[in-house]
């Protein structure tokens, strides 16, 4: 049994905690539910649902969070690349060009398909 | 044997299970016929395929073709019987090796086919029936516009019941089994458009399914104690294992063939079977499938024989039925109905017998090949009947049928000669024999026996002269005529087969001694003088006799069933005072007993089917509950399970 | 310092996303809770990888970082598509498909 | 100031790439890759022919290679992967699924104004935009780079050595999932509700995974299969860390296979998703995410298999149980078909707990059997309709049997072989999985296993009681004239579900020769 103790406990402390945590802010906050709250970001920029082409898909919002994860992949690799690259030799070039390569795939995608147009 | 002993790498597997046919003979060896019994099974398979593919195209024709290809199988079917009885004793056991299913040394399951004297003997008599029941159908279904469907499904049954026959493990035989049952349940809902038919259908499939639910168990469960499936294997090793097991094992078979032969408790679908063609109701639900139970207790006679507990069983089953069927049939007024009881009634008689143990076996074949002869020449008798009244199933509207139909009233007699038990005809001999035997074993067994002969005399008088003698009693647009000698023809072989199987078996062909091998012959001592007994018997069924002579033949008989009194003349009611007595004795109880069977039909058995389905579906809808459609509920539902799992582990590493 | 203590920190990261994604409607705060309890494992396997003294766990921590943001790229896509349809992100509203 | 000495980093020894192993899965992601280049390049009209050639292409030739490379095997990518009897087999299943569904998901004929997939996913439902687009015949031929990446993450999945592998895999398996679910063209909004169901319980359950992979690292210092293995053997006392590590990947896997109490998104996914997607879904995934949790059991986790037994003993017993009994007060197809596979999903687990090479081929054929007949079942359902759409409440099957007797005979062939009928595939399969286990002496399990079977096998009969034996409502139902594709998907379900079950000996030898995996 007392192979579970650490386990249980760290269950337990998570538990504990953030039911504690959760139920400390339902009780303390503010309880002012309203649309904002629903809406798909709290932050303010309300999606205009009616936009321009009548009802077509504002992609501008999640087109940025692609390109940002195409380039934010690419250093992410690159970097471990580049420390050991000459041990890795040619394999290593090839590995990391074709990676690339297929990073360029969506982004051709996207740029392509007008994604990178502000009106 | 047990599983671990299995496990051997596909490499260490040996090329063909030989060891799996210790004991026989392979067909090659065998050599002459044997090599082609396939055909047994091929030829109606074939016509079935050929009709059900070549659509309207076949219609011209199919209905010979189907004729043809029984027969074909009853011609091969002699000559492997000649050759079998040929042989000497220990090379009669044949089994042709097809393909197998092997995986791994996991199972390995020859699919072969396996013919000894006992497969022999139903073979003859499913080929042999069928093919007669098929000639009677062409004049039968003559205006029907689906008979090329009928045909076919016809000929899908023979083959199935064949196959179910020649199986040589219970895996195959379980596809018979389903076989069986499916073409079955085609013909009985053959007439859609009769919703009755449509219900009946239904009924008898579900009822089925709950005895192939048992024989899946059996199967499984052999799997699990012995490693394996064919026959020899089980029964090599059914010594070896536990009490319990072959309880289970036998039950489970017990299960299945209840079910399939309509037996206590789930009988009642045979009655409704009767919605369908008469030609069915005489092959399917007479002579073969219903008897397929039988077959499966007789064929597993190695685990029954060590397994008390489900032999019993199977003596009470047959106890119950016997007495139960023999009282329906007297109560019932449609002809058909009346001889659905009956055959309840004489398949319980075959359970009795099997229940006794190696006393019984031989003697419940016995009694099911004489039965297959004798109900089939009625069935088709009563059809004829039916054929000619314009499909009028009353008895109360018939009557004095014999000056109009004499050959079919002939053979009614004879099939009647052949069930009552009149020596020397075919149960004076089969009856008796399990009558003796039930006495030899146990004694109640044997009182109950003696009883059900004197009710089979009262129904089988009640029907014949309710039908063919008295007066009059059709309806305006009756205009009785004999059938086409296409449909009597059949109906006389089978009632030279109703008139002297017994002799011919008894005298001519020892059947006990032919089935010895197989089922193993126990004498038994009778408690009291051999002829005794015979003339007890004897009187009791005159008894039967005389008493429903008086009755229906020489007093008139009401159109209207007697409830109904309050409501007839004085003349009617003071024939109807008579009517009342006997009603009182055997009637009422009858009609009290179907109703108490229907009842506990509803309430019990569809409480072990749709009410059990309806529990569960209760349960269903219980647990569809948890389905809100809510994204959280199913995350919640899921932690939970996480949570189960974790503490599953906890208790698992506690214990 | 004990690294236990980032294991305990990881659990309490990964319940607190659990319980967000249970208590939550707004769909995509369950959305970053889920991300809450990939980061969280993404905490265990670095400090698992220091404690083993192999690099494998860091390693790993990059993958599950790209993984996640692919999820994010899809699971945005399909929210805002269910958004422009109702106007609204409440995971409950969507309940046609049930018993 | 203390100055570093400069040490030389260890070397590296690059893995080398075994193509002819590797073919098969670097085919279809290939051909994944220069799918979405020809969404970016070539012009519409063009598009979809191009995407079917590319489509059938890989998956055949991938097939092609992995009959080519049955019985070779090894470990691949620096032992990230291992192809080996089990993956290569489990690789042709997928792949044949794979086509079958591809041929149902080019499906043209049914839908009066397209395919099955929305015009535009991205058009919201009932707006001008989709109606414009809908006339004017637009595709949304994304759906097969898509579907391509979806297979080969199944093909990945259960063929992945480590848990990252097997993480990564599992992912690309399911994210092209959630957006197909998505994009069926009737019935939108119940699309795009089940595509956000299973997204956002697909994500949580991943979680779990990737948790429960990072207890085990914690535990093992590795997320190499054969590692775990090996330090399971040798800590012969009880880790929390691996206990608890074991339940949450548990948690990860069983969601995918849809096992209870993991199974709610199942229905609804199902009849929310474009049914072609459903069962590619419902065939595909299956056998890939039970690949992969044989693989875990059978490899990493054998070493401690009497403490997850037991929980596997529950869950296994729960999910044939409840699929059943659930499947029987469903009056939807899919819905049934749904919690069908939730209870062959109870029944396969019976050969993961046995944990024999018994246990894994009979499982390897059982899934192969399943997901032929899945495909086929589903592609059916795709053809009964009326205006609105496909027509799945089973009321208006009624009397199909009577007005087109081959769909139904082929519906009726599919029910059977899930209800495990003999002379079907699936009586095999169920019976061989049945026969591991109690070989593997889970007798009671089994007992039970049949018991739960008795009861699906009245469910599946009351379909078939619908279809063939009532009356059919007005002029029965309306059933929609397919093209070749779909004809051909169905015929060859039908077909392969009738074969294997008169002869399986060649597949079940083949499985039964794959019934080792490499650690």
């Amino acid at each position: 049994m007392n192979v579970y103790i650490p386990l249980l406990t760290l269950a337990g402390l998570g538990m504990l905690f953030a039911l504690f945590s959760v139920s400390v802010t339902s009780l303390t906050g503010p309880k002012r539910y309203n649309r904002a709250k629903v809406d798909a970001y709290e932050c303010g920029i309300e999606p205009t649902p009616q936009a321009v082409g009548g009802g077509r898909f504002p992609v501008k919002y999640y087109l940025t969070a692609m390109m940002f994860i195409i380039f934010d992949l690419e250093i992410v690799f690159l970097y471990p690349w580049a420390v050991a690259s000459d041990q890795l030799g040619l394999f290593g070039l090839a590995a990391i060009m074709l990676f690339l390569f297929n990073l360029t795939v969506p982004f051709v995608y996207e740029w392509r398909r007008g994604g990178l147009e502000w009106d | 044997m047990n599983l671990t002993s299995l496990q051997l790498p596909l490499s260490e597997l040996p090329e063909e299970p030989v060891e799996a046919l210790t004991g026989t003979l392979p067909a090659e060896a065998a050599g002459g016929y044997f090599p082609y019994m396939w055909l047994l099974v091929a030829l109606p398979a074939f016509g079935a395929l050929v009709l059900l593919v070549g659509g309207k195209r076949t219609n011209a024709w199919g209905h010979l073709l189907a004729c043809l290809l029984p027969i074909g199988s009853f011609v091969l079917a002699c000559l492997l019987l000649a050759q079998m009885m040929g042989a000497p004793v220990e090379d009669r056991l044949v089994t042709l090796e097809m393909w197998d299913w092997t995986f791994a040394g996991m199972f390995d399951v020859p699919f072969a086919l396996r013919l000894d004297q006992l497969s022999m003997v139903f073979v003859m008599l499913i080929s042999g029936v069928g093919s007669l029941i098929h000639i009677y159908s062409i004049g039968y279904m003559a205006e029907d516009p689906d008979r090329r469907k009928f045909f076919a499904y016809l000929n899908l049954f023979v083959a199935a019941m064949l196959l179910l026959v020649l199986a040589n493990n219970y895996l195959l035989l379980y596809v018979g089994w389903e076989g069986v049952g499916l073409a079955s349940y085609l013909l009985i809902g053959f007439w859609q458009y009769k919703s009755s038919a449509a219900v009946a259908a239904k009924k008898a499939f579900v009822m089925n399914r709950v005895g192939d639910v048992g024989l899946s168990v059996a199967v499984m469960l052999m799997f699990v104690t012995f490693g394996t499936v064919t026959f020899e294997q089980v029964f090599a090793a059914a010594p070896e294992a536990g009490d319990t097991a072959l309880n289970l094992i036998g039950l489970a078979l017990l299960l299945a063939a209840v079910g399939k032969s309509a037996q206590f408790p789930l009988q009642a679908w045979l009655l409704d079977a009767m919605e369908g063609p008469t030609p069915v109701s005489a092959l399917i639900h007479a002579a073969t499938m219903v008897t397929a139970g039988v077959y499966l207790i007789v064929r597993s006679n190695a685990i029954f024989d060590l397994a008390s507990i489900a032999v019993t069983a199977v003596l009470a089953v047959g106890i119950i039925t016997m007495v139960a069927g023999a009282v329906i049939a007297c109560a019932k007024d449609e002809i058909k109905k009346s001889l659905a009881g009956s055959t309840m009634s004489q398949i319980g008689y075959m359970f009795v017998a099997a229940g006794l143990g190696p006393a019984g076996y031989v003697f419940a074949i016995f009694h099911l090949l004489m039965h297959g002869m004798f109900k089939a020449d009625l069935f088709l008798s009563a059809g004829s009947v039916m054929h000619g009244m314009k499909d009028e199933k009353n008895m109360r509207f018939y009557g004095a049928l014999r000056k109009v139909m004499l050959v079919t009233t002939i053979a009614f007699i004879c099939g009647f000669l052949g069930i009552s038990g009149l020596p020397p005809f075919d149960s004076f001999f089969s009856k008796d024999d399990i009558i003796k035997a039930a006495l030899g074993t146990n004694w109640f067994a044997g009182v109950a026996a003696i009883a059900a002969a004197g009710l089979t005399a009262f129904y089988m008088t009640r029907m014949l002269s309710m039908t063919f003698f008295g007066d009059k009693r059709w309806k305006e647009e009756a205009d009785p005529h004999e059938s086409p000698s296409v449909m009597t023809v059949p109906m006389l072989l089978l009632s030279v087969g109703a008139l002297f199987g017994g002799l011919f078996f008894v005298y001519v062909g020892d059947i006990v001694g032919w089935l010895d091998p197989i089922t193993g012959y126990q004498p038994f001592v009778l408690p009291i003088n051999d002829t005794v007994l015979e003339i007890v018997t004897l009187v009791v069924v005159l008894t039967g006799i005389t008493l429903a002579w008086r009755q229906y033949a020489s007093r008139p008989v009401p159109q209207q069933p007697p409830q109904q009194v309050s409501v007839f003349t004085t003349a009617a009611r003071n024939s109807l005072y008579d009517d009342a007595f006997n009603e009182a004795v055997f009637m009422r109880p009858g009609q009290y007993l179907t109703r108490w069977l229907v009842w506990f039909d509803n309430q019990v058995v569809d409480g072990a089917v749709r009410g059990i389905a309806s529990k569960v579906s209760g349960a269903g809808e219980q647990v569809k509950r948890l389905q809100t459609g809510f994204a959280r509920s199913y995350a919640l539902l899921m932690v939970g399970g996480a949570v189960l799992i974790g503490v599953v582990f906890v208790v698992a590493r506690w214990l | 310092m004990d690294p236990g203590n980032y294991i305990i920190l990881s659990s309490i990261l990964f319940c607190i996303g659990a319980l967000g994604v249970l208590l939550r409607r707004n769909a995509i705060v369950v959305f970053m809770s889920v991300e809450l309890m990939l980061n969280a494992a993404n905490l265990a396997f670095v400090t698992f990888a220091r404690m083993h003294g192999n690099l494998e766990g860091q390693a790993i921590a990059f993958f599950v970082m790209i993984v996640a943001a692919a999820e994010v790229v899809v699971g945005l896509a399909i929210i805002m598509t269910i958004f422009r349809t109702r106007r609204s992100v409440s995971i409950d509203e969507p309940h046609l498909l049930r018993n | 100031m203390i100055i570093l000495p400069l040490v030389e980093p260890p070397p590296i020894e690059l893995p080398e790439l075994d193509w002819l192993l590797l073919g098969p899965m670097a085919l279809v992601l290939g051909a994944a890759v220069v799918g979405v280049m020809v969404e970016a390049f070539a012009p519409r009209s063009s598009r979809r022919t191009i995407q079917l050639v590319l489509t059938f292409g890989s998956l055949i030739g991938a097939f092609v290679l992995v009959v080519l490379a049955a019985g070779s095997g090894g470990p691949v990518m620096a032992s990230a992967a291992v192809i080996d009897g089990p993956a290569l087999f489990l690789q042709g299943g997928i792949l044949l699924v794979a086509l079958l569904a591809a041929l149902t998901m080019a499906e043209r004929h049914v839908d009066p104004s397209g395919d099955a997939f929305a015009a535009r996913a991205s058009a919201m439902p009932g707006s001008e935009d989709e109606r414009q687009f809908t006339a004017r015949g637009y595709l949304q031929t994304e759906v097969w780079p898509l579907f391509l990446f979806a297979v080969g993450g199944m093909m990945l999945f259960p063929a992945s050595n480590d848990l990252l592998t097997m993480f990564v895999a599992l992912e690309i398996m399911s994210l092209p999932l959630y957006l197909l679910a998505g994009m069926a063209r009737r019935r939108r909004l119940l699309s795009q509700e089940s595509a956000l169901k299973y997204f956002l319980l697909g994500a949580f359950s991943s979680a779990f995974f990737l948790y429960g992979a990072a207890l085990v690292y914690g535990f093992a210092g590795t997320v190499n299969l054969g590692g775990i293995a090996d330090a399971v053997t040798a800590q012969p006392q009880m880790s929390g860390l691996l206990l608890g590590g074991i339940a949450m990947i548990a948690v990860g896997m069983l969601f995918k296979v849809a096992a209870v109490p993991f199974h709610s998104w199942a229905p609804d996914v199902y009849q929310g998703a474009p049914t072609p997607v459903t069962g590619f879904m419902a065939a595909g995934v299956k056998v890939a995410a039970f690949g992969a949790l044989l693989r875990l059991m059978y490899v990493a986790f054998a070493g401690s298999e009497w403490d997850w037994r037991p929980a596997f003993w529950v869950i296994a017993a729960l999910t044939f149980f409840v699929g059943s009994i659930v499947a029987l007060v469903q009056s939807d197809i899919k819905r049934m078909l749904a919690y069908s596979s939730i209870a062959h999903a109870g029944f396969l687990l019976l050969g993961v707990i046995a944990v024999t090479p018994e246990g894994l081929a009979a499982t390897m054929f059982y899934l192969v059997t399943y997901g032929l007949a899945t495909v086929g079942a589903f592609g059916v359902v795709m053809l009964v309709r009326d205006d609105t759409g496909e027509n799945t409440a089973m009321e208006n099957w009624r009397g199909l049997g009577r007005t087109h007797p081959w769909l139904a005979g082929a519906f009726a062939l599919f029910l059977l072989s899930f209800a495990g009928i003999p002379l079907t595939a699936g009586f095999i399969g169920k019976f061989s999985v049945f026969a591991a286990a109690a070989a593997a002496g889970e007798g009671w399990l089994v007992l039970l296993a049949v018991l739960a079977s008795a009861i699906a096998a009245f469910f599946y009969i009351r379909v078939v009681v619908v279809m063939f034996f009532s009356d059919p409502v007005g002029d029965g139902p309306a059933v929609a004239v397919p093209s070749w594709f779909t004809r051909t998907a169905i015929a060859f379900g039908a077909a392969a579900t009738l074969v294997l079950g008169i002869f399986p000996q060649p597949v079940l030898e083949w499985a039964a020769q794959a019934d080792i995996f490499i650690r």
